[in-house]
């Protein structure tokens, strides 16, 4: 067990699974890098080093760079899976997936259902979400809510480098269509992770924090800010559990429901836009299925019904951070 | 013709004449109120979808569009299991879930009916991908319109398919129309094939009408694809006999234009050469019709009488995996 | 004011906008159809006729038919819209947004933003959604949930003739890009439309039906369902208050919480899977700002979590319907 | 050359070193922490976007890319504006919302960078489809890379263009890498240009570092698009000096490369022209760059200085409307 980045986590477990099983394969823009360059390929490995090392490892077979097309990319990945693959497909940013949404949602997404259960389409797609990079509405957005909608996908939003590993080698051997959402502000951050492989199941939230005051669910990047929040809190004599649902498709309603059970109160904290988004989602179960257990309002803490602005000051005001989680939770508690 | 056996070119006007009568009935039993939803018929395009599939094994795959009744039956699929699922019966191969333009069937090499236009070139791509990484000879086709042609996804398809020098084998019926728009409008191009040639593959144009044309130009795609050197695109000059779907009535179509379409048929074609040549008799084509009709026929009285799914299975196989 | 069906209300609308102002353009596949055919252009006017008569009225220059390349027409009603005129774009059924959605959530709803407002992007996306016509996961699909959750985007669903022609006429007057969605369900429904131009404005809810004992808002094609259970529901003494919010976004939150300030309860019935949802996202905002009129839980009347089947009998179990919600609101009137 | 005025030569050398001084001044203050996110430079493909800009007025539209500051001086957008921008200052042209990858001026007729590689193809049609019933007489040009010529939305773009019949002008800026991949790989055709003639327009490749090549081209695609005969392709052929971004460290390209490219100099070639048929002297020339330089000084301390934007503008420009 060694201390590891969420960014090294994740290559090991891509470098992992593709030993293990020869029909693992990459596919997308520069996940080798430089094919046709003067100085050859492999040299790259995505964007910020992700699948840095494979092709060197694995070959051009293997690690299959491809032009800026995203919708064959996908398309590629789906036939792929469904003759036999198992294709990791990448999606640099995860804003670019409108020029292949189709792929996605209705084929991937349909095919087992449609074709009467003949078919299975065993693929993960990663991609890179989240603001805080000032790089501008088109570079900076989560979509978790437009892949947690559509019935036939999972997804998956890692906010640790263990939980990174473990859910990455969880996806390639799901045989279900997997989003894999990584944050790109979580890349650097460390944890010790084991050197050997390991599966994390699917719609096993994690607490991250027990506490009896008030519920907090955090997914993706939001939880940096929930842990502050928290710590903050604490030192005012707010106890503050944290929920981290580690998959968004399927949802571990029952640990949020048994938190509120105890706690009586829920924030929820989520980097997207407020309408139709998972933070909604979340409140509305629990509105439902939890609404005995309410004593409080339940507060959502997400960005605001706007693109994510450029200027550093107006992108450091539309994320949600620990001040407005602090805000919302004392909201919360002082209810009775 | 000449090198194909006996056995080639009856099971090649079986299966055209299949497809016809499969067709004919569809039409009927949709006007009956069989059908839920709509559907959409290859009646007079027989002759691309057979010539291109005739060749191929289970082990090749083919992805097809809404237009696809005639892409299964030409590949193979079963008659009955196809018209349970088109009447959405629990039978059916897709268990009634799919209905016409989802008809799958994985052990006939079907990747199914794409309801999207589009839809399927970029799925194929990585069907020949496998085939390709697994060095197994085989090959995956892509059926598409004419209108589908202008689709970005089937673009991006055709580019990939060269760049990764897979085995995959672009099909545009071109029956003069998507929907109810003239190809001469929505294509800009002069040529469709020429078009795909462009990309950096082969690429021919012939008569959709005439089996033997296909299979000669499928023939030449599939020694190019199954040797290792990638793509190549056939264009199929097609009459479309009825309108978009079942029920459009056309008023954008001529009656001469409509009997010039119908006047291309693919069935007499084949059976005037075949005779001609002496290598079929009329009194064997004549069988196969008879043979194909009882089995539609006890297909579609099977079909109609069978029950619907029940509701149960409303929400099983949306994941594979534990969900 | 004659009767007239929620399909001609339509025409009428877009007729009359074209006649007031010539910037209106109509694009899209087969919108005028014909092109090219031995039989001339213009007998078509879309799948449906929602668009015949208007290529013989305005001609090809102002009714345009398209290849099938849905990236291209919103690409191109984004640059008309943006250099001065104002195009109604048909994305024939939703479903094939996936196809073209880069061109709405990347471009159209953003540019204002991103460009510091000096943009404006006055088109209007006409699209079908809905279940119910036996057409399969592919053409089924109701969506309004991805749109809504889009900042820059307006989104309109409306429920009957008066409606639809006047949220249509406003729809092309304003200067955003506004998504527009059809039920096809509700074409041939008739009701009193008047003959002259009107708009509504949109963010306005319209009570639909009022009572004391419990709020249903429904939207789309769901509200059909909604009445017939409102009326099953009166025979037996329960009395339902209706409300339409006619557009997702804006969202009219405050007729709705003042709703369930009298009523207490509330149900959302909304024709898309459950997760981030509308109905999700109408149930988190009364669980905030509502939460202290709440006396039950909030219920959602959905589909499930899947894609649309198509078997008959699939569909219809498939489908929210007036027993259902019959059911819910006896489940939150139950509540004490 | 011979048929362009004094004046038409200094302001194509101008702007040229406008994107050449920016753009280096872009590579120094971005290392110092200046401007926040990315930024994509122009370094060596200046005589593309002069080239095909300098014969196009306020009224004439561009679309761009994420690499867009060059399309930006090009079109006669203000240097301060921009600078500012580029560092997320309230006084920037989108003020501050925008960022490098999003610069829009419409009252220069540009319609803005595009972060989404294929995104302003599409866009550009519709611009052009303004002009064409509008009958302006003016046209709209798309800006896209080799790598962006491989989206199926710039495939869309120009069947739509050739079908609707626009004045669009498609320019693909081929600089031989889309990021870290070369051209050869991800484009399957022999010959981008090819490609798109093959969707039924004219076609023609050109030294992008050549500002006369590119420039004659212009005017030929501008005759056609001005005249009513559609749209046409140009591809310009250009050296990138820097990596994909500024910081990219370019493992994949060798030394020999790096200096290969430098050695096509846009601006060298442009001064060596015109000095040699005497048309300007080196005078003249050195006094542009040395005005462009105070003025590209002047903004950058300006800009240095100037203010963030007040987080009072986070919720507003979302809509133009009531909302
Ligand atoms: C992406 C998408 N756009 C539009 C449609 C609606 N549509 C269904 S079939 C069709 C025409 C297809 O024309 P073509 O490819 O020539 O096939 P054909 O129907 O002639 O066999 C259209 C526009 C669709 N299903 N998918
Ligand atoms: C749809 C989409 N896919 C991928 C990217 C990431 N990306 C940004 S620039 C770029 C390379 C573009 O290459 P090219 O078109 O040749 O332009 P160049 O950078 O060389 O100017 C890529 C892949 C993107 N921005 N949008
Ligand atoms: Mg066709
Ligand atoms: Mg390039």
């Amino acid at each position: 067990m060694t201390k590891k980045t969420y960014l090294a986590a994740i290559n090991e477990a891509l470098r992992q699974e593709m030993t293990r099983d020869e029909s693992v394969i990459l596919i997308g823009e520069d996940v080798a890098g430089g094919q046709a360059s003067s100085g050859g390929p492999g040299k790259v490995g995505g964007v910020f080093g992700v699948t840095s090392g494979l092709y060197d490892e694995f070959g051009a077979e293997r690690v299959i760079d491809t032009p800026i097309s995203e919708s064959a990319i996908i398309g590629t990945a789906n036939g792929a899976a469904l003759t036999g693959l198992r294709p990791v497909a990448e999606i640099m940013f995860v804003d670019f997936i409108g020029v292949c949404m189709d792929q996605v949602y209705n084929q991937a997404a349909k095919f087992r259902y449609m074709f009467g259960g003949k078919a299975k389409t065993p693929w993960v797609l990663r991609s890179m979400i989240g603001a805080g990079l000032r790089a501008g509405a088109q570079h900076s957005q989560t979509l978790h809510p437009v892949f947690t909608m559509i019935p036939g996908l999972k997804v998956v939003m890692p906010t640790n480098a263990y939980d990174a590993k473990g859910l990455m080698i969880q996806a390639i051997r799901d045989d279900d269509p997997v989003v894999f959402l990584e944050s790109k502000l979580l890349y650097q951050t460390e944890e010790d992770v084991p050197d050997e492989a390991y599966a994390i199941p699917f719609g096993e939230a994690e607490y991250v924090r027990e506490g009896d005051d008030v519920t907090v669910v955090a997914v993706g990047p939001a939880m940096l800010h929930a842990k502050a929040a928290a710590e903050r809190l604490a030192s005012e004599g707010i106890d503050c559990e944290i929920i981290d649902p580690r998959t968004t498709s399927p949802l571990d309603e029952q640990t949020i429901l048994e938190s509120i059970e105890r706690t009586g109160r829920l924030v929820v904290v989520d980097e997207s836009p407020p309408r139709c988004s998972l933070a909604a989602d979340i409140a509305a179960t629990v509105a439902d299925k939890g609404f005995k257990s309410l004593r409080a309002p339940v507060k959502t803490v997400t960005c605001p019904h706007t693109p994510v602005p450029f200027a550093p000051t107006l992108e450091d005001a539309f994320l949600p951070n620990a001040s407005r989680i602090v805000d919302a939770v004392k909201h919360v508690k002082a209810y009775v | 013709m000449h090198e194909m056996s006996e056995y080639d070119l009856k099971r090649a006007f079986r299966r055209m004449s299949a497809i016809r009568q499969f067709e004919e009935r569809v039409e009927k039993e949709f006007a009956l109120g069989n059908i839920p939803g709509f559907a959409h018929v290859y009646l007079g395009q027989e002759a691309s979808g057979v010539g291109i599939c005739h060749d191929l094994t289970n082990d090749d795959w083919i992805g097809s569009t809404h237009r696809g009744h005639g892409h299964c039956l030409a590949k193979g699929c079963d008659i009955t299991g196809m018209m349970f699922e088109i009447m959405g019966k629990a039978g059916g191969l897709c268990r009634g879930k799919g209905g016409s333009m989802h008809i799958a069937d994985f052990d006939r090499g079907m990747l199914g009916a794409n309801a999207i236009v589009g839809g399927s070139p970029p799925i194929a791509v990585g069907a020949a991908l496998t085939q390709k990484l697994r060095r197994t000879g085989h090959v995956a086709v892509a059926f598409g319109g004419d209108g589908s042609s202008n689709q970005g996804t089937t673009f991006e398809a055709m580019n990939m398919a060269v760049v990764l020098k897979v085995p995959a084998i672009f099909v545009i019926e071109d029956n003069g129309y998507g929907e109810h728009t003239g190809v001469d409008y929505a294509v800009g191009a002069e040529s469709i094939a020429d078009r795909a040639a462009a990309f950096g593959m082969p690429a021919e144009t012939v008569d959709g009408a005439d089996f033997f044309a296909v299979h000669a130009a499928m023939a030449r795609a599939l020694d190019g694809a199954r040797g290792g050197s990638g793509p190549a695109t056939i264009v199929t000059e097609c009459p479309r006999y009825l309108g978009h779907f079942v029920g459009d009535p056309q008023p954008y179509r001529t009656e001469k234009e409509l009997a010039d379409a119908r006047a291309r048929d693919a069935l007499k074609n084949f059976r005037a050469r075949v005779t001609e040549a002496q290598r079929l008799k009329d009194a064997d084509l004549d069988g196969i019709e008879a043979e194909l009709a009882a089995e539609i026929d006890q297909a579609v009285t099977a079909a109609v009488q069978a029950p619907f799914p029940d509701i149960d299975e409303l929400e099983t196989d949306v994941y594979a995996s534990a969900y």
